[in-house]
């Protein structure tokens, strides 16, 4: 069934690296992972650098004279100047590591947010942004009574820029994902970025989904926050990173108080350590960043331009191959042109609902997530509780994509009789 | 390895393909009251109509979710229909245990199981019972459970106005 | 040299599940591992737990219908209710998983401080605090102007409690640790909680000690809230935990938003969870409790009296080596008697700086941690910028300490010549 | 893997046994200026007089830390006392080159170095170039450049004095 396009990765190859994907099962069935948009698997490498670390080097970081101390702390900032290097960041003292994106937002509100915005102050987002980058606001909103303000979604599943100036209008901060996690939508961060800080706003870009699967410059991205998370892009569960300018790190104040983001601890009061310290309260995420490292490394010898070409080819293949089996049983949430999205793709089908496709699929080792996908103002925008939702990455192939295809026509089968 | 039909009985499935007392009523008389299944995002509104004398005379449902979120609902609407609120309180501690059996196995937590539990009425569930399969499908349960608490929520709320 | 006592562990036996303990080497000597208050090493069962998981298991949690998501959810809770039964908590419901216990502070001061405490009202916290029980509050100081009181250290390195009750005297909150970091001193818990109350004050926990240690039970202890880490007690970094009476968590507001703590999110508003869920924003570290929970299964099966009654034997065996074979040479700052300590030994040594002992040590493979351990103010108090600090676990045996006091004399010999 | 000898050579045991220039001075005519390693507790305080033609005229150390942080302070008192400012700048720069080649290539970042590194002003560092060990102990050279960065922030308050 599945054509042969030219393609850079060797996916087959690539896939031993993956011991999931090569190894489990699910109902006696090979397990198709396409829910990399929720969580990635991880390769060998990864677990190898945990491993490693904890069989022959472990010790905790930035406090021990001793060779292992000094070695887990080499390991340690090494990872945080991989992650600068992977997104271009200008150094190292820019990356904060955080324990998912979730905390780099709430970081973000809770430090800048409370030391710049009060009553009134614009912070503009979008209608289809994840509840990583709508909570925190909304909290801060109820706290401080700051007004949100929403970039909305066009037709064509893209935002819709015809207000921006509006609504950039005296705004302090635009918080807008790079890529969305339901709609593969890729807002144009940099011509978003110009609009901002034309208005004197910063900039904060959700790029969970994006640093995964596109290469990534925040100097050409135009930004002045970054947020992504380990978990999606082939590290461990319980690191994230929040990259920022360092001036505007510097003038931050503390999030969270204790070990390591102190210079002095009296009764009476602290004084904060330098950036990035100053926002890694407490023993870090060790492994999980030196995890992280090794992740970053795997993905930087495939090569990020490999990983996006793969994914635009095989994002086409699925797009097709669901339009020309299912025809109008299906409608797809996102953009039409590959080019324009990346490769998750959101769908409604033949009127089951998600959860009752997904227990089908599961029967037949393919798992695609069924719900809101942490966006309920976005499901509501689309008219919809829930979708499912199948999504690729690198380890992916046009195999995968036939597997789902043909356990949809189960589904059909076993609902509408 | 249970198989979809332990889930997807035909009693299930006709409840969904023909869910009974779709709709709204007016509130008041009725009380409106909406549920959550904060992981997949359905979302239940039932709209329920108690007598002076306790006895529940109408339900209605609207809102979107699975089939089994469905049917089950359409099968409450249905076994409540007319009777007393202590009945259906009966009856939702009975479906509850029987739904329970599975999650409190699963949570491992050697404590002690819900005190709602502890007397499970000796109540006949009827069509009910077809979503017994639903306990192997853990992940499920709260479809199946969603509209029962929406329910004792429902009530609760109308016991206190 | 190392006499024979009764013990009911067999570290010997117990080291082979430590890959790093019997494997690793520093400048060609073998590894003697003396700093586990700052981080402990992870058996062989730890990391099988984790490395179980990522190749045949994993997905994200909460979120999928299919298999591998339900099990990964099914042990990701299964690892929370492991927590529950090991401090003896009632319900699974009351563990919160954070990243680290610093962490469990600042959601404690973030959530419960700002919801409960405004100017004037007062915390009481005390003088040997680790920095994860001073900063939060300091911070809420700067913020809100509560009051904070401290007991203070006695002669004994005990907390002196002849001023509890003017100190608790309108308070709000007692926020103490079970078990100092520096001293070994173990706080009469129980007795400080029931004059907390008696004063209407709660009472919070600062377990990072003591629940890797000692057995532990909330009940019995008397407090309202708990926190501990998981790297300090053979679990892998990136995870903690607070736990909090069920009736408090569930008055508290949200303290990071995002995915997860969340019943509905609306544009203009959202509907916070239930516990624990509502304080876990974001994907949580599931491996890391997953790890965590193996960790609990690892030490409840040696069983935490066997634990305590080890580490006692061996505290009482290096309290007594070090002052046999150095007199007044070393000072040790902390309780005498090993049923009022744990196993952490800090010193003072023959006028040579820690940083410099440690160096030495360094060579010898002995690793001791040297520094203000993160208890500046204790510090002061004991009118020293630093000490060094030896620390035990259950994979200690008298070799280590014999090692320790080896290294020592080689110390004093290169400085003293 | 470098030994002992590497870090302490006998130079720098001397002066941390009997360490130059301790103590205090009149602030003012002197500036005082604290330091801290937040990482091991250590703690400088310098009082540092600087005359009106911009020449280090007096420079007293209090505080404690280890055997590389005091002997450092100790060489630095005495190399930088009867400089000018700008000399000391210059001695600053060149201390910092050589504790940070090291560094640098730690970090692996691919980054440019400290602008201030680009030109190593061609000093003579006497005494001590015995510190140049210190570069094979990572964990330590926070130590050695403690008093450095301190006296350089010294420096600078009274400029903008
Ligand atoms: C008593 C005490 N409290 C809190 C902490 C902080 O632990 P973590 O760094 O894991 O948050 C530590 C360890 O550093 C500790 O010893
Ligand atoms: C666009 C986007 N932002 C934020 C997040 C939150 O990531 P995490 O749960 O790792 O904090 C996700 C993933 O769930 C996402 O897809």
């Amino acid at each position: 069934m599945a054509m042969t396009v030219p393609d850079s990765i060797d996916v087959t190859a690539l896939k031993r690296d993956f011991p999931l994907l090569t190894g489990a099962t699910m109902h006696g069935q090979p397990v198709v992972y396409l829910d990399s948009a929720s969580s990635s698997q991880k390769p060998t490498p990864v677990l190898d650098a945990m491993q490693d670390l904890y069989e022959t080097t472990y010790a905790n970081v930035h406090r021990g004279v001793y060779e292992l101390g000094a070695k887990t702390t080499d390991l340690y900032e090494a990872a945080r100047a991989s992650a600068a290097r992977f997104i271009g960041a200008p150094s190292p003292s820019g990356i904060v590591f955080t324990k998912n994106v979730t905390e780099s937002f709430n970081l973000l509100a809770y430090s800048w947010g409370r030391a710049n915005l009060s009553e009134g102050d614009v912070v503009v987002l979008s209608t289809i942004e994840h509840h990583a980058n709508l909570v925190p606001w909304l909290m801060l909103r109820d706290e401080r009574g700051i007004e949100l303000r929403y970039l909305t979604m066009a037709e064509d599943f893209t935002l819709d820029l015809s207000r921006l100036d509006e609504l950039l209008d005296g705004a302090k901060l635009l918080s807008v994902t790079a890529m969305s996690n339901v709609l593969g939508t890729l807002p144009p961060v940099r011509q978003l970025a110009d609009a901002a800080h034309a208005t004197g706003a910063l900039v904060m870009v959700d790029a969970a989904q994006y640093v995964p699967h596109l290469p990534t410059d925040v100097t050409e991205l135009g930004c002045d926050f970054l947020g992504f998370t380990g978990h999606k892009m082939l590290g461990p569960t319980g690191v994230g990173v929040l990259w920022g300018r360092e001036e505007l790190l510097d003038a931050m104040p503390p999030f969270q108080g204790g070990g390591e983001m102190i210079r002095d601890v009296r009764l009476d009061g602290f004084t904060p350590n330098d950036v990035p310290w100053k926002f890694e309260a407490g023993t870090p995420p060790i492994a999980e960043a030196i995890g992280l490292g090794a992740a970053i490394d795997y993905l930087t010898t495939i090569g990020m331009d490999a990983v996006r070409t793969h994914e635009m080819q095989l994002t086409g293949y699925a797009l097709q191959t669901l339009r020309d089996r299912f025809g109008d049983s299906i409608t797809i949430f996102g953009p039409d042109d590959v080019t324009d999205r990346g490769g998750v793709i959101s769908f409604a089908f033949d009127g089951l609902h998600p959860h009752d496709i997904s227990q089908v699929l599961d029967q037949h080792g393919v798992c695609v997530r069924a719900g809101h996908h942490c966006a309920k103002p976005l499901m509501r925008v689309l008219g919809v509780g829930a979708t499912a939702r199948a999504s690729l990455y690198l380890y992916n192939d046009e195999s995968d994509v036939d597997a789902l295809a043909d356990a949809l026509d189960k589904s059909a089968e076993f609902f509408l009789v | 390895m249970p198989g979809l039909e332990d889930l997807y009985r035909e009693i299930i499935l006709d409840h969904y393909r023909n869910p009974r007392n779709r709709g709204e009523l007016a509130v008041p008389p009725a009380h409106r009251v909406e549920g959550f299944n904060p992981l997949c995002g359905d979302e239940i509104v039932l709209f329920v109509e108690v007598d002076d004398d306790g006895t529940v005379r109408d339900i209605k449902i609207s809102g979107q979710g699975c089939s089994i979120s469905q049917s089950s609902a359409s099968m409450m609407s249905s076994a409540v229909k007319g009777r007393t609120v202590d009945e259906v309180r009966d009856l939702t501690r009975a479906f509850k245990a029987m739904m329970s059996i599975h999650e409190s196995s699963l949570e491992k937590d050697g404590t002690e199981p819900d005190d709602d539990l502890n007397e499970v009425p000796d109540v006949k569930l009827g069509d009910l019972e077809a979503l017994r399969g639903v306990v192997k499908f853990p992940v499920r349960i709260k479809c199946a459970t969603l509209a029962w608490i929406t329910l004792a929520q429902g009530l609760e709320e109308t016991a206190s106005t």
